[in-house]
């Protein structure tokens, strides 16, 4: 049954984290204070995500884990930024090609309407 | 109103182009279609002659070669289709770009697409329309196009257009038409009971006739009363939801209608004369009979007084 | 409790209904699923019968257009959610992972009966559904239509949504079952490959399922509460809705047809008695069919108003998944070349799905090119196509799989002759209901129509006369498989001279699988080295 | 060394009959949470899309709608779950210890700030209530902006969901309490512990990124 003695982290991993979490907290409120522009998002979320890998590492164990978790979690947060970046290539460009109304069809297109049609 | 024919017309398995881009779109379609049959009869011939050559038999009992992979072959393999459905994707998006931006000084036509029928306004002219689009050959046309209930979705299979209309936002389409024809319209998105019955047609005249079309008006003066209202019923889609032989739809059927007593949602009741029916085609949800839902939309605007006679005198003849 | 009884098999270790509803055997709770599975793809089939019936003449014939509409839409429902998704991973997955792996079970036995207990909770949701007023939203839901339709769209969803854990449950338990319980020597290159592919399967499963579940969990809460996310007339977007059901609903595509990928793989090896051509493409291809599959959502939504970006981006990554496709078309094939062609029902199967899938295909090519896609969008043209991958792809593979592993799972031989008539039945039938329907599509007949244009008639008629035939097929299947439950041959071990694991061990197997647990020393289709025929 | 303590306060764990040892089946188990780790992660997904696109879509009605919401509430309930991951994770290691009574204690101050975590909530939900600040069919304030019930919808969704969470993780650390007084877990099996362990991080997880987003961006 040796091989069952499982790793067990050292304290001070355990108290660090927790100290560096309600300080992160403080931090993150400060900040918040202050009009940044458009910084306020990513800073907020930049204390948030170190917040998050410090509970990652330590609390869940991920840093000293041999095993695929690491990998698990990672595909689950990439699926998330896909589902999320690519959803906003919709939001944030509909309407993108009312601009080129005017042009297009002027670009070596074969589209017939050129030919026939003066404004173009 | 009849509509040229899908089927009958065309090409192999495509209906008749009426666009101008129509033809650039059909060509790649015939251009994939026959590769992919050289291929699937390549794989599928491959396939009978393993069959025949290498089935089992007593002197054949054990695979001759154990293959286990030839890296060339399958990179070969792994990189040729790529290629190719690479050029396959940069021609599509080439001619969608075509089909989804308009050229600038396109006529533009508004459509609003609502349960079950098609709501087509001409903004300078004043004209409103149901389930018809009447534009002059050789001139580029805009439909700017939203819905008020549901999603619903524009399709001209001769023009190989289609474009959702969402509510609360605009879409748009164009089209160039080159030939002249009543061309069909469907609604593709569905949209609830009378999805199939949501037709339009798209009317392409001469430059003339539509001059013509435009000076008179939409006045249907000429025909009888009677007559009219039989039209108006298909024209305007009353029969999406109102039956004639008294089956119930999504509304009440027709038959035996005028000068019944109608009971309503919020217990009370009315004898159907011409004041509620014609209340009823320009305020539908005021009144609404026990047993349906108010899903009517209102025809105010969208119908003559002489129009609205019409259906009331087609009415009282179905008993 | 561990080999208390090695040779006993898993039918006669315990009898009795508690010793089925209660057990933690693998083997039990495939054979259940199965049995579920079945009776979901009768009701499905019954409803798909009853619509084309319907639609052999334009206008009324027996139904009304609420009626047909609510049709079509259980049709979908059940035969995606309780048929096709589960279908082969739950049942044949079931039974098979742990026996190809060489191990005793699945690593939470009691996690895949709750499953099982899941999805039969979730069914009862959805057959309540039929009852109170059925759904007819078709199987998208779409909002704001499902949102303002007074039918039952909260009992189906709610049972969709519960399905949907039933279905991470068992992606769960196979990744685990998958990384941990392989035998001695199996490294992840000595895996059957149909495990590959369930292994990418449940990646899916755990990655794309809970999106489904938090997007059905927000329509309920749109009609209950009118949230207004995705209403219109409160400043919500209708096509967002689409975004989120279509992140789980196109990888869930992919969760039907990989577990048919790899029974084609197993079923071409075994038949042939040769290795598979290029074991690594065809692994990877099936984590790169996972992995991309989480790309291409955006493909459903080339009409619906999405940004022209998006829809560029999303086509181009649409057509890097024909790439892996077409890689185990050829290679299947391949493996063809010089092996020993062994004619039997399975393999007819085999054959029905090279040859459908490639139609299928061919026909999503011409789909996910964005000019042809307007055109034929929402027509036809996309019914026969899905039907072709869906039907064509992963109902042959399930097919082809439950006559492959019929001996292994009961332990009984059915009719070769009745199965080689089901066979032609069902592919002739499959043929005759939907090509009509390609051509019907491309000429401009748009989908989910209870009347139509008189033209489309002749077509029509075609293609639900060929529902006759198809239905036809699957009694005869339904009679043989029965009549061979009871009164069938006893099947020897190894009735095909496979090699993988399953065919070392007895049928039906032992109460944990083999009497003695496996060392791996070969690949899994070294038909070299290993030569159960001699 | 466990032999002994084994035989005196706890109850040994037997190996269940398809795995070879105690060593795969804690492993496989945490194969197991961590795939199911992800389905959660995706689970969320969805309401993140959904806060993400409509603050594009409606930016000053986010802002509008941040200063309805009391940060310093939200900073004390942040506090609360930080101290119930590091009480959770100290259960684990008294466990991994075999200190029985101390992996008890710390699964009750667990529940307690979890507790304290729900009743926070439940202060902030009625004043919302009071001011009709709900998803549309409720909603009721006035003088504000018409799409601020979207954001309600989004902001109840959101902490209902997560709630939802921490109510599922109070009832799972009632059951380890029993478990653990009834000496089920020790330095040989503390699976149970370990995976809740995990769960419990996951959720404090969730709410270290919707503190910021709910309540300091704006």
């Amino acid at each position: 049954m040796s091989d069952n003695h499982h790793f067990i982290p050292p304290l001070k991993y355990y108290i660090g984290t927790f100290i560096a979490l309600l300080i992160l907290t403080a931090v993150t409120v400060w900040v918040a204070q202050f009009d940044l522009g458009p910084l306020n998002e990513p800073v907020a979320l930049a204390i948030a995500s170190l917040k998050a890998g410090l509970v990652l590492g330590f609390f869940m164990g991920l840093h000293w884990d041999k095993g695929p978790g690491k990998l698990f979690f990672v595909s689950s947060v990439v699926a998330m930024l896909i589902f999320i970046l690519f959803t906003m290539t919709d939001i944030a460009f509909r309407g993108d090609t009312d601009a080129m109304e005017s042009g297009y069809h002027t670009i070596n297109s074969p589209v017939k309407v050129i030919k026939s049609l003066p404004s173009h | 109103m009849n509509t040229q024919s899908l089927m009958e017309n065309g090409t192999m398995i495509l209906p008749e182009a009426a666009s101008s881009v129509a033809s650039s779109v059909d060509l790649l379609f015939y251009v994939i279609f026959w590769g992919s049959c050289l291929l699937f009869f390549v794989m599928v011939g491959l396939g009978i002659y393993f069959i025949v050559k290498y089935r089992r038999t007593q002197s054949n009992r054990v695979a001759s070669a154990q293959i286990t992979h030839n890296d060339a072959l399958e990179i070969g393999w792994t990189v040729i289709p790529l290629i190719l459905v690479m050029i396959i994707f940069v021609w599509g998006y080439r001619d969608y770009l075509k089909l989804v931006i308009p050229p600038v000084g396109a006529k533009e036509i508004r459509v609003v697409g609502k349960k079950w029928l098609w709501e087509v306004e001409y903004v300078e002219e004043g004209i409103k329309l149901l389930n018809e689009i009447v534009v002059p050959v050789g001139k580029p046309v805009k439909l700017l196009m939203t819905a008020t209930d549901v999603l619903h979705s524009f399709y001209l299979p001769n023009f190989r257009i289609k474009k959702d209309l969402v509510p609360n936002r605009y879409s748009k389409i164009w089209f160039y038409p080159e030939k002249i024809g009543n061309y069909q319209v469907f609604c593709t998105e569905y949209c609830g009971d009378g999805h199939s019955s949501m037709l339009g047609v798209l009317k392409v005249v001469s430059q003339s006739d539509y001059d013509e079309w435009l000076k008179a008006g939409n006045a249907n003066d000429d025909i009888p009363l009677l007559e009219l209202g039989e039209k108006l019923y298909k024209s305007k889609n009353c029969n999406a939801c109102h039956s004639l032989d008294g089956t119930a739809m999504a509304g009440p059927s027709w038959k035996g209608l005028y000068g019944s007593k109608r009971q309503f949602v919020d217990g009370s009741d009315a004898i159907a004369d011409e004041n509620y029916i014609t209340e009823s085609i320009l305020n539908p949800n005021a009144k609404v009979v026990a047993g349906y839902p108010p899903v009517m939309p209102s025809y105010s605007g969208l119908l003559s007084e002489r129009e609205i006679l019409g259906i009331i005198e087609y009415i009282k003849t179905l008993k | 409790m561990s080999n208390a009884y090695p040779n006993i098999n898993f039918f006669k270790v315990d009898s009795g209904l508690k010793s089925w509803l209660f057990t933690l055997d693998h083997k039990r709770i495939g054979l259940m699923y199965l049995l579920f599975i079945c009776i979901s793809f009768g009701l499905g089939g019954t409803f798909a019968l009853l619509l084309r019936l319907e639609l052999l003449t334009p206008g009324t014939l027996f139904f009304t257009a609420k009626e047909y509409n609510q049709l079509f839409t259980l049709h979908g429902a059940v035969m995606v959610f309780l048929f096709i998704v589960p279908s082969i991973p739950a049942s044949l997955g079931n039974f098979l992972l742990p026996i190809q792996l060489g191990t005793k079970d699945v690593a939470f036995p009691r996690l895949n009966l709750a499953s099982l207990y899941v999805y039969m909770f979730g069914a009862v949701f959805c057959v309540y559904s039929l009852f109170a007023g059925a759904i007819d939203t078709g199987w998208t839901f779409y909002t704001p239509y499902s949102t303002t339709t007074d039918t039952s769209v909260i009992s189906m969803t709610l049972g969709a949504f519960i399905l949907g854990f039933s279905s991470i449950l068992t992606g769960v338990n196979f990744i685990a079952t998958i990384h941990k319980m392989r035998a001695p020597g199996m490294t992840w290159f000595r895996m059957p490959l149909f495990v590959w592919s369930l292994y990418a399967t449940s990646i899916i499963q755990v990655l794309a399922t809970p999106v489904l579940g938090i997007t059905l969990l927000l329509l309920i809460f749109e009609k209950v509460m009118n949230i207004g996310i995705f209403d219109p007339a409160l400043g919500g977007d209708p096509v967002l809705f689409q975004h989120f059901f279509w992140f789980y609903s196109h990888p869930a595509v992919y969760i039907m047809i990989l577990p048919a990928m790899g029974v084609m793989s197993e079923l071409v090896t075994t038949f042939c008695r040769k290795n598979i051509f290029g074991y690594r493409f065809v692994a990877f291809s099936s984590i790169a069919i996972a992995v991309i599959s989480f790309l291409v959502w955006g493909h459903h939504l080339f009409i619906s108003g999405q940004s022209n970006y998006a829809t560029m981006l999303f086509s181009l990554l649409t057509f890097l998944v024909a790439i892996p496709s077409a890689i185990k078309v050829f290679n299947w094939l391949a493996t063809m070349y010089k092996g020993s062609i062994y004619l039997k029902s399975p393999f007819f199967y085999f054959l029905s799905f090279m040859f459908l899938f490639m139609i299928g295909g061919f026909t999503g090519v011409v789909l996910g090119t964005l000019s042809l896609d307007i055109h034929l969008h929402d027509t036809y043209f996309v019914v026969a196509h899905f039907h072709y991958v869906m039907m064509g792809g992963t109902v042959m593979a399930f097919l082809g799989g439950l006559h492959y592993w019929w001996p292994k799972m009961i332990g009984k031989m059915y009719s070769e002759f009745w199965a080689n008539i089901s066979c032609l039945l069902v592919f002739v039938g499959f043929n005759m209901v939907f090509f009509t329907q390609f051509i019907l599509g491309a000429k401009g007949m748009p989908r989910r129509y209870y009347n139509y244009l008189d033209q489309f008639q002749p077509l029509h008629a075609f293609s639900t006369f060929g529902t006759w035939v198809l239905g036809l097929g699957f009694i005869v299947m339904l009679v043989y498989l029965v009549w061979s439950l009871f009164k069938g041959e006893e099947a020897d071990a190894n009735p095909w001279g496979g090699i993988t694991l399953e065919w070392q061990t007895a049928s039906p197997p032992p109460f944990e699988n083999f009497e003695k647990l496996p060392v791996i020393e070969y690949d899994p289709y070294d038909y070299d080295k290993v030569k159960p025929y001699e | 060394m466990s032999n002994q303590l084994v035989s005196q306060e706890f109850i040994p764990h037997e190996v269940a009959h398809h795995f070879d040892d105690a060593h795969q089946e804690f492993e496989s188990a945490k194969i197991g949470m961590w795939a199911f780790l992800a389905q959660e992660v995706l689970f969320f997904s969805g309401l993140f899309v959904a806060y993400i696109v409509f603050r594009y879509l409606y930016p000053d009605m986010f802002v509008e709608a941040n200063h309805h919401l009391s940060w310093q509430l939200g900073t004390i309930n942040t506090v609360i779950l930080i101290m119930s991951s590091f009480t959770m994770v100290m259960s684990v290691r008294s466990a991994q210890l075999s200190q029985k009574k101390a992996t008890f204690n710390y699964l009750v101050a667990t529940l307690v700030f979890a507790g304290c975590f729900m009743v926070i909530k439940g202060i902030e939900y009625s004043s919302k209530i009071q001011h009709g600040l709900l998803p549309a069919k409720w909603f009721s304030a006035e003088g504000v902006s018409e799409t601020l019930h979207l954001f309600y919808g989004i902001y109840f969704m959101l902490t209902g969901v997560h709630g939802l969470h921490v109510l599922v993780g109070m009832g799972l650390i009632i059951w380890l309490m029993i478990r653990t007084k009834r000496g089920e877990f020790y330095a040989d099996y503390y699976t149970p512990l370990e995976m809740v362990g995990l769960y419990w991080h996951l959720v404090d997880l969730i709410w270290i990124f919707l503190f910021p987003l709910l309540y300091l961006v704006g």
